[in-house]
């Protein structure tokens, strides 16, 4: 299990390439990744505050959570603060189990609470504006499958 | 204790954090003596449903304790990933 | 959207990383990735034993049918056959949607129809022994849910 | 008609693929045929239960019919992913 929490871009590629690499007990491997989203086209930077100390902990507990629950041969957690471009990534989340079910629904699980747990908060910065991205009620109401 | 604000809460307030004395002792309480100090935290504790609260670092509601705690943070719902 | 069938290694870390690469409107990535399992220990190769031209049809089908049903922005599909060793990645699938449901019901219908529905079929050898993986009935019953 | 074998029914039939001239109209009249001619055919298709069958690399079920098809091919459930 690794969470990281940084301001610096991260290797996509080869961090979903290095996650469970070799190990030859896990069938199924899932990852998902958060990419700045710039629909409208204006959009010139997201800005990501985070709460230090807090972040860690919060992200910790959900991958622990998600361990306990699913059968995973490992965990991966990274997300990003400070400010980032249309197109980059924002966050990763990798599993690995044996059967594809346990890596599915863990990652699900993962980005569900990471979603509204996990104390990050996005400001979109286009043109002159800057305005708090709104918190959607269906990200709150994904908690309540699990 | 420290008074920690993130996103718009610590805009409206003006700063990123501040130590406070308080007798409070739930969160509820901290919030109606600050709510009565200025407008500027009237303003970011108007509607507490738009608001979320950690207790050293701990997500709880408005009702927890925070006798003994070292750091409360207020901020709105978080919206990462 | 692209099907890829061959007998190669392919790059997953690069897939990863290119596919949807630059698009600014999709929000979320998601791959899985089916890695050669050996949980006993005794497994030499995994043969993967393939229906030429039909293989093709079907995953496109799978893959069209999973870009009608969802909102996506892209769908890659990459599938080997032939020997490959423990720990070795078989396939992979991607998906990029604006929101993350979109992104894991397309993979998670990718993956149950695949299963299912592709010509494929795997061979282990382990010492002297070879015997063909048989289905699952869960991956059968997984169908149902769509 | 060209008729495909694949997995272990390829296996236990011997060869991967046949050329045959056949009068049947659906699957299953072609797994009687079939199923006729030696032992090795009986025994491959012993259990429809256990086969699956593509019809001009479409899958189908053993009612389809065969009238003008290329190909027909038999094989166990798939196992990819």
């Amino acid at each position: 299990m690794r969470v990281v929490v940084q301001q610096e871009p991260f290797d996509y590629g080869a961090e979903a390439a290095g996650f469970a690499d070799g190990r030859h007990d896990m069938g199924a491997v899932v990852t998902f990744t958060g990419v700045v989203r710039d629909v409208a086209g204006g959009l010139s930077t997201m800005e990501i505050e985070h709460y230090p100390g807090m972040t860690e902990r919060a992200l910790e507990k959900i991958a622990q959570e998600a361990v306990d629950r699913w059968s995973l041969g490992d965990v991966l957690v990274i997300h990003r603060f400070g400010p980032m471009g249309p197109g980059e990534k924002i966050m990763m989340v990798a599993t690995a189990a044996r059967h594809r079910k346990d890596a599915f629904e863990a990652a699900e699980y993962l980005m569900d609470y990471l979603k509204s747990r996990a104390p990050f908060w996005k400001k979109e910065h286009a043109g002159g504006d800057a305005s708090w991205v709104a918190a959607r009620d269906e990200d709150e109401d994904a908690l309540t499958r699990w | 204790m420290d008074v920690l604000y993130f996103a718009w809460v610590r805009e409206r307030i003006g700063q990123p954090k501040e130590r406070i004395e308080t007798t409070a002792t739930t969160v509820a309480e901290l919030v109606q003596e600050l709510r009565a100090r200025e407008d500027r935290y009237a303003a970011a504790f108007a509607d507490l449903s738009a608001l979320r609260v950690a207790v050293d670092q701990d997500l709880t509601d408005f009702d927890a304790s925070i006798t003994g705690a070292r750091e409360v943070a207020f901020f709105p719902p978080m919206t990462g990933g």
